[in-house]
């Protein structure tokens, strides 16, 4: 039973709960238990760091902290806290006078971070640690038929951590063929959704989120499966927004990989946290197992 | 005590700008005199005649024994130095060259400090010249025989060139035809000459010479020897077609039922059989057989060859086996040319994902009337012509994470490739583009020409080529997307096809090569030549010559005149009939070699051999190159090395320190 | 006074094995009192300093000096045997190149007198500090002071031959007695002076039976703890030995009897640093190529001084230890 | 008498004749100063260095010794600079038992297109045997160094 520092982060406490339901049910499957961390606080996002450096990096530093307790490796779900985690334990490491300010400011907490964490996206658990071999045994209801856009999001792969292939991954593709399911090609798999421009400049962030969703309707693609809250908000709820924008009529369910997985393994959507949905997930989708003739026109 | 000279030289303001060369000269004759220093002379230009001219003087009319030039690097005019002393009756080796410019004045601000060291650096030279011992030059007899190695068009000008002087050339292709990459092309540029026109008499010359032994579908794997006296040992691999009855008629690779992606001559785009002549115009003519593709030697079936081959006897000959050819030659030229750079290793590029996307060779065989679409320029798909075509430059080249310098040849290439697409489709082109270089004769007037005939050059590094389509119009293209610096604009430029004009790059195999022939090559894998400017086709290593791609990226006319000049340095050695070698040698004094053979596995030349029932080592002075490591590394200290002896290297170290001088002559 | 040629021994820093090295020569003993008027032999006969001093400039035919120079006694003495002697041989290793006494080189003068009276093997229970000099109602008696560093023979006097080992063999040394009578009955040619004698111009490995085959070394081990082939040459077998670049002479004694070299014939024919020649005979055969894999096979020799100038420190480029040459204004 | 100018090493440096020394000349030719504490040798090959040659300049008035060749892989001679790699590691080890600081003595790589880089780690070095001090090893036989005086003892001989 391996287990995991596992970091929920601010949203999967409320507006992305379905994701970490469909986590914590499909690492259940796989024999991984999701520690979650204690007393854990906001790792600043993605606009933090922008605005304060230090004081976004000491945000990342007390969760880091509190996880080198357990010796756990530490584990985000979220996108942006995996890229705010990541490089504040690479710049404290490298930096030892970054190291030595943010520490006495956790000497608060009688906490101390001293570097030596890992910390993965939760989709690195699936795909290296647990292995494509190992989930495809756990499939009982492979998603025959079911056409996947995989949208990895910009910040899982950027900046670039260390040798990896940042303009055409493939592993996300990889994990969707293991589920049965068919992984479209995705030309804008790792354009921006927009993110927190969705917010401050509106119809930018919209346009971004057009292009994604017509990307995806080019490839006959039945669902967009996502890393990252932000991308999830983004990608399905904005849907109607930018129909009204641009006179477009998109209808593209949008689901995280988690819940896919979910799906294949024969969990029911219900434990999945399906049902809330902005988007109407296709019946046949629901039932899984089954091809999915429908599609939105253009 | 010897009687030596010593000569100060200002070389215009290059010394005495900064050293103070009169000090040094007085210093050294005063503090220097009991180690034999008799005369101690400053000028001008110690490397004019007029300098020459005062040793030689000081030689004849003193009986200077030793003579010491404290002037520029040993590496410019030691050679010059040594002739002077020689004229005047002096051994050469006597005379030594201290570098008080290089490591003196141009290196160092502070005058006292640069004085103060060259007087140090003199006298580590006058120390060491007191051990100089008289030597002589090693003869050395040149074989007229000359091996050059890679079939492309520089080493067949090499060869044609040397073989037309009367001299025999043994021609290694690892191809089973030479010609190299300019056998695949279509045109070349500025002139648009055909490049088979043009390349295949001088291949028919190389087919047909009585002074060339062509080797091809073979590769050098081993090399012994040094200048002169070079044994290299060709594998001739097994063809299965026995040359001397077969007729080239063809009928074999007719009949073979195996097609083959051919993914060297057709750069992928056309196929071949198990058995297979590469191009119509191959030399020799022969065809080989691939023993990988082979139903034959896969399952043992099949043998359609044989059974349509006309000849008699049968040319087809299963039994055949590689030869290993020892060959004497007296010197080697290696031509073994390029790579083309590999555009996979850009995925955004989407080369190998997106079929419209091809490399520049894979466009050549596009447009040779002799390549897969019959010199049609088409689609991937065979059938449609390309209404816009998009060409990319600089592809891996001139970018710090694939190959750093420019390749030469990609901007004449993508504007030969422009001028292609107007002439045969008159579809749209776009040139992309950093700079265009156009540097060679007539070159710019090409360009000048493209630009007339309205092809768009817009200057910006592309992005990326994809097939998300965004905007209207961009259905079923391929967008490229890039900026456009001169206007500053992002551009999405829907075309049919994009061809990438792919950078030169080390052959992969390189290293392994360079360390064959025991020569250098840089860190990328380029041969290093043994001087860039003055000497761009020699090699550190004496007799072994390089030519064409194989030293650096370059055009068809640098190759060609890089190949002739080879061919001019070889033919030099070969008058010369015997040359002189730097007698640094290495020689084991057998009464004090007790036989512990720890100097047997040191020498990379395998000049040190054992004698076992003597149990003494011996070092063969014609294999050994002087590095001396078996000198410093023989526990005896039997083995003395000429030219760096322990005495010469111990004697100088004490002159550099300055020990046994008086008093105030130490440096303050 | 007979008329046969004046033979002295004197012993400086040393162990005394030298001087039993002699006697080992059996009989032949008796030629040396045959041939020779032995006037100055400090552990066989009772010759005083101030005999010596009486004698005549250069009427000592042969003088064998063993053992370094450690304090000024033995430098007064040197020099005064240098004076009376016509031939002075550097005998035995301590002479030739400082030997075992030489190690003292490593360390500051201070710290090995104190070594000597202060600690632990020393009954000195009131920690009694010797004086150079002490006042007694008799008169003033004065002890040698030591010298900051251990010299060699000929690093204070003019020596004329080098009879190196530690000690010589005693077939070596007959060998040596032998030659002197034939040149006195005129039978035979001295060698040129500065020359070794009693010893031979290659190194151990000529006269060691050990087969030998071509070195590259993998490991450097410990001689005890593994099997060794009586036949295969030590250093193959990963054992460090010394024999490469020791003098020869001895006929492989160790290394025929199964132990390594340690190299107390001190350097071969010419060479300027003994360790110098070892470090590189050793390093240049190192089978490998990467800089850590290279550091855990030098790890098998855990003190490279010991191993390379056991013998040789005070007659070495170095000569001594940085401590010995910082205390005394070095 | 100690003058009161800082303390300037000397430092002997190996070369060898295919690429470190033809570094230096290319730091001659570029015009690229560095410190002229130096005084540099040329051998063939960095394989010909023999510790011998290192003892001897330390035990004459070298502070500090560069030993500099071809990079690995890039040896005229094709592998001579691994016996200089070898012999380098064993003698300072060596050199630190008779308690000289391995600081002392430098390996550095350099290809003959790397002036700039010759002279830089010239400088560093140089600075860094400043930081070590004076090695004066008795500055030789020779006497440079008063002879420690015992006691009138000696003039009795």
């Amino acid at each position: 039973m391996k287990e995991y520092a596992y970091y929920p982060g601010c949203s999967l406490e409320k507006m992305a709960v379905s994701y970490h339901l469909s986590a914590v049910e499909t690492t259940g499957k796989l024999g991984i238990k999701l520690k979650e961390l204690e007393d854990w606080s906001c790792c600043g996002a993605t606009a933090y760091s922008g605005i304060d450096e230090l004081l976004s990096h000491t945000l990342s530093a007390r969760n880091l902290a509190i996880a080198e307790k357990t010796g756990l490796d530490f584990v985000a779900p979220c996108s942006a806290c995996y890229k705010n985690m990541y490089f504040t334990a690479v710049h404290m490491r490298k930096d030892a006078d970054l190291a030595e300010h943010i520490n006495f400011a956790l000497e608060e907490d009688n906490l101390h971070f001293s570097g030596n964490v890992t910390v993965r996206h939760l989709i690195e658990v699936y795909v290296n640690e647990v292995g494509l071999e190992e989930i495809k045994s756990k499939v009982t209801r492979p998603l025959e038929g079911v056409r996947v856009a995989p949208y990895y999001g910009c910040q899982i792969m950027r900046p670039r951590k260390d040798h990896e292939d940042v303009e055409q991954p493939q592993f996300f593709e990889e994990l969707l063929a293991a589920i049965g399911a068919m992984p479209i090609n995705y030309p804008l798999k790792m354009r921006c959704c927009g993110g927190s421009l969705i917010i401050s400049s509106r119809t930018a962030a919209l346009s971004m989120v057009r292009n994604l969703l017509q990307s995806a309707v080019d490839g006959q693609a039945d669902v967009i499966a996502t890393t990252c809250p932000m991308c999830q908000v983004n990608l399905e709820c904005y849907q109607q927004q930018v129909n009204q924008e641009f006179g477009t009529n998109f209808s593209v369910p949008v689901l995280y990989f988690t819940q896919l997985i979910g799906l294949a393994f024969g969990i029911t959507p219900k434990k999945l946290g399906m049902g809330k949905e902005f988007v109407a997930l296709a019946p046949s989708l629901l039932a899984a197992g089954k091809a999915n003739p429908a599609h939105s026109k253009p | 005590m010897e009687k030596i000279g010593v000569y100060v030289c200002h070389c215009g303001t290059n010394i005495a700008g900064v050293v103070n060369v009169e000090e040094v000269r007085d210093w050294t004759a005063k503090n220097l005199k009991d180690h034999g220093v008799v005369i101690s002379r400053d000028y001008k230009f110690m490397c004019s005649s007029l300098g020459q001219e005062l040793i030689e003087q000081d030689i004849k009319e003193q009986g200077l024994t030793r003579v010491v030039v404290a002037a520029c690097s040993p590496h410019l005019h030691e050679a010059t130095f040594r002739k002077a002393c020689g004229r005047a009756g002096m051994n050469p080796y006597m005379c030594e060259l201290v570098s008080i410019r290089e490591q003196a004045s141009w290196v160092h601000t502070d005058k006292v400090a640069a004085t103060q060291k060259s007087k140090a650096i003199l006298s580590g030279g006058v120390r060491r010249v007191e051990y100089h011992t008289a030597l002589e030059p090693l003869k050395v007899s040149i074989h007229p025989d000359t091996m050059v190695v890679g079939g492309g068009i520089a080493g067949i000008q090499a060869a044609l060139e040397i073989a037309d002087a009367g001299f025999h050339v043994y021609l290694v292709e690892r191809e089973p035809s030479i010609g190299g990459h300019m056998a695949q092309f279509d045109k070349t540029f500025p002139t648009l000459d055909c490049s088979a026109c043009i390349l295949t008499p001088k291949m028919v010359d190389v087919g047909s010479h009585p002074n060339i032994t062509l080797l091809t579908w073979s590769e050098v794997t081993k090399v012994d020897g040094y200048v002169g006296n070079f044994t290299v040992t060709v594998k001739k691999k097994a063809s299965y077609v026995n040359n001397d009855t077969c007729t080239g008629c063809g009928i074999c690779w007719e009949k073979c039922p195996k097609k083959v992606v051919d993914n060297v001559y057709e750069a992928g785009m056309g196929i071949r059989k198990a058995i297979y002549r590469p191009f119509p115009q191959a030399v020799p003519k022969y065809p080989v057989m691939d023993v990988d593709t082979c139903i034959y030697f896969e399952k043992g079936t099949c043998k359609a060859c044989e059974k349509f081959c006309p000849t008699e006897p049968n040319s087809i000959n299963f039994e055949q086996k590689d030869e290993f050819l020892d060959i004497p030659v007296g010197n080697i030229i290696l031509a073994t040319g390029y790579d083309a750079f590999d555009p996979h290793r850009i995925p955004q590029y989407g080369y190998g994902r997106l079929p419209n996307v091809f490399t520049s060779l894979e466009f050549e065989r596009l447009c040779n009337a002799a390549g897969p679409t019959g010199g049609n320029i088409l689609l991937r798909d065979g059938k449609t012509a390309p209404k816009v075509v998009g060409i990319v430059h600089c592809v891996g080249s001139r970018d710090k994470n694939y190959n750093e310098g420019c390749s030469a040849i990609c901007c004449m290439q993508s504007l030969k490739f422009a001028h292609l697409v107007h002439e045969r489709t008159g579809a749209e082109v776009y040139n992309f583009y950093i700079d265009i270089r156009t540097p060679g004769k007539s070159y710019d007037e090409f360009y000048q020409r493209l630009l007339e005939e309205g092809t768009h050059f817009v200057r910006g590094k592309v992005a990326e080529i994809s097939d998300a389509v965004r905007l209207p119009g961009e259905e079923g293209k391929l967008v490229i997307q890039v900026e456009d610096t001169l206007t500053g604009n992002q551009l999405r430029v829907p075309v049919d096809m994009a061809i990438l004009s792919v950078g030169l790059e080390p052959r992969a195999d390189a290293k392994e090569v360079a360390k064959l022939f025991g020569i250098s090559c840089s860190a990328n894998g380029w041969f290093t030549e043994r001087h860039p400017k003055l000497d761009p086709v020699a090699t550190m290593t004496d007799g072994i010559y390089i030519a064409g791609c194989v030293q650096g990226p370059k055009d068809i006319p640098a190759s060609v005149a890089q190949g002739a000049a080879t061919a001019a340095r070889v033919l030099g050695k070969i008058q010369q009939k015997e040359i002189a070698l730097e007698p640094v040698r290495a020689s084991v004094l057998e009464e004090k070699c007790s036989g512990c053979r720890i100097c047997n596995d040191l020498c990379p030349f395998n000049a040190i051999l054992f004698h076992e029932d003597k149990m003494v080592s011996e070092i063969n002075a014609a294999l050994c190159q002087g590095c001396g490591t078996c000198v410093a590394a023989c526990p005896a200290g039997a083995i003395s090395g000429t030219g760096f002896s322990n005495e010469q290297v111990l004697a100088q170290i004490e002159g550099l320190l300055l020990l046994n001088i008086s008093e105030d002559a130490v440096p303050a | 006074m007979s008329d046969k040629p004046k033979f002295a021994m004197y012993w400086a820093a040393s162990c005394g094995g030298c001087e039993i090295a002699v006697l080992n020569i059996h009989e032949k003993i008796l030629d040396v009192d045959a041939n020779f008027d032995v006037v100055f032999w400090p552990v066989a006969m009772d010759a005083k300093y101030k005999d010596v001093e009486a004698m005549e400039d250069g009427s000592i035919l042969l003088t064998l000096f063993n053992g370094g120079i450690r304090n000024d006694e033995n430098a007064h003495i040197a020099k005064l045997l240098r004076r009376k002697s016509k031939l002075l041989v550097a005998f035995g290793s301590c002479a030739n190149e400082g030997c075992i006494p030489g190690l003292a080189n490593l360390s500051p003068v201070e710290d090995i007198v104190n070594t000597a009276f202060h600690t632990i093997s020393t009954d000195n229970p009131n920690g009694i500090h010797p004086q150079i000099s002490y006042k007694m109602p008799e008169g003033e008696i004065r002890i040698p002071t030591i010298l900051p560093r251990l010299k060699t023979l000929d690093q204070v006097v003019d020596v004329d031959y080098y009879m190196p080992g530690c000690p010589p063999e005693s077939h070596q040394i007959a060998a040596v007695i032998d030659l002197v009578v034939q040149v006195l009955q005129g039978k035979a040619e001295l060698p040129p002076k500065g020359a070794v004698i009693g010893a031979g111009n290659s190194t151990v490995c000529d006269e060691c039976q050990r087969k030998r085959n071509v070195k590259t070394i993998n490991s450097f081990n410990r001689i005890f703890g593994q099997a060794i082939d009586p036949e295969l040459c030590l250093l193959e077998q990963g054992i460090p030995c010394n024999g490469i670049a020791t003098r020869s002479g001895c006929n492989a004694r160790c290394p025929t009897a199964g132990a390594q070299c340690i190299g107390c014939y001190g350097p071969a024919e010419g060479v300027v640093d003994y360790g110098a020649r070892l470090i590189s005979g050793f390093a240049s055969v190192i089978n490998s190529k990467d800089p850590k894999e290279i550091d855990t096979i030098l790890d098998g020799i855990p003190d490279p001084t010991g191993q390379f100038y056991r013998f040789n420190l005070a007659g070495s480029l170095l000569k001594a230890g940085a401590p010995a040459w910082k205390k005394n204004g070095g | 008498m100690t003058n009161n100018k800082p303390f300037e090493p000397v430092i002997i440096g190996f070369t060898c004749n295919w690429c470190s020394y033809r570094a230096a000349d290319l730091a001659g030719t570029s015009r690229t100063k560095y410190a002229p504490n130096i005084r540099l040798l040329r051998l063939m090959c960095s394989g010909r260095l023999d510790p011998t040659f290192v003892f001897k300049a330390l035990a004459n008035g070298a502070d500090g010794v560069m030993i500099t060749g071809c990079h690995p892989g890039e040896c005229h001679y094709l592998e001579q600079n691994y016996k200089a790699l070898r012999r380098f590691q064993l003698m300072r080890r060596t050199l630190e038992g008779l308690g000289v600081d391995p600081r002392r003595v430098k390996l550095v790589w350099a290809s003959a297109a790397e002036g700039a880089k010759f002279a830089q780690e010239v400088t560093s070095f140089v600075e860094e045997v400043r930081a070590l001090g004076p090695l004066n090893w008795g500055a030789g036989e020779n006497g440079r160094v008063a002879e420690y005086q015992s006691t009138p003892q000696e003039a009795l001989a």
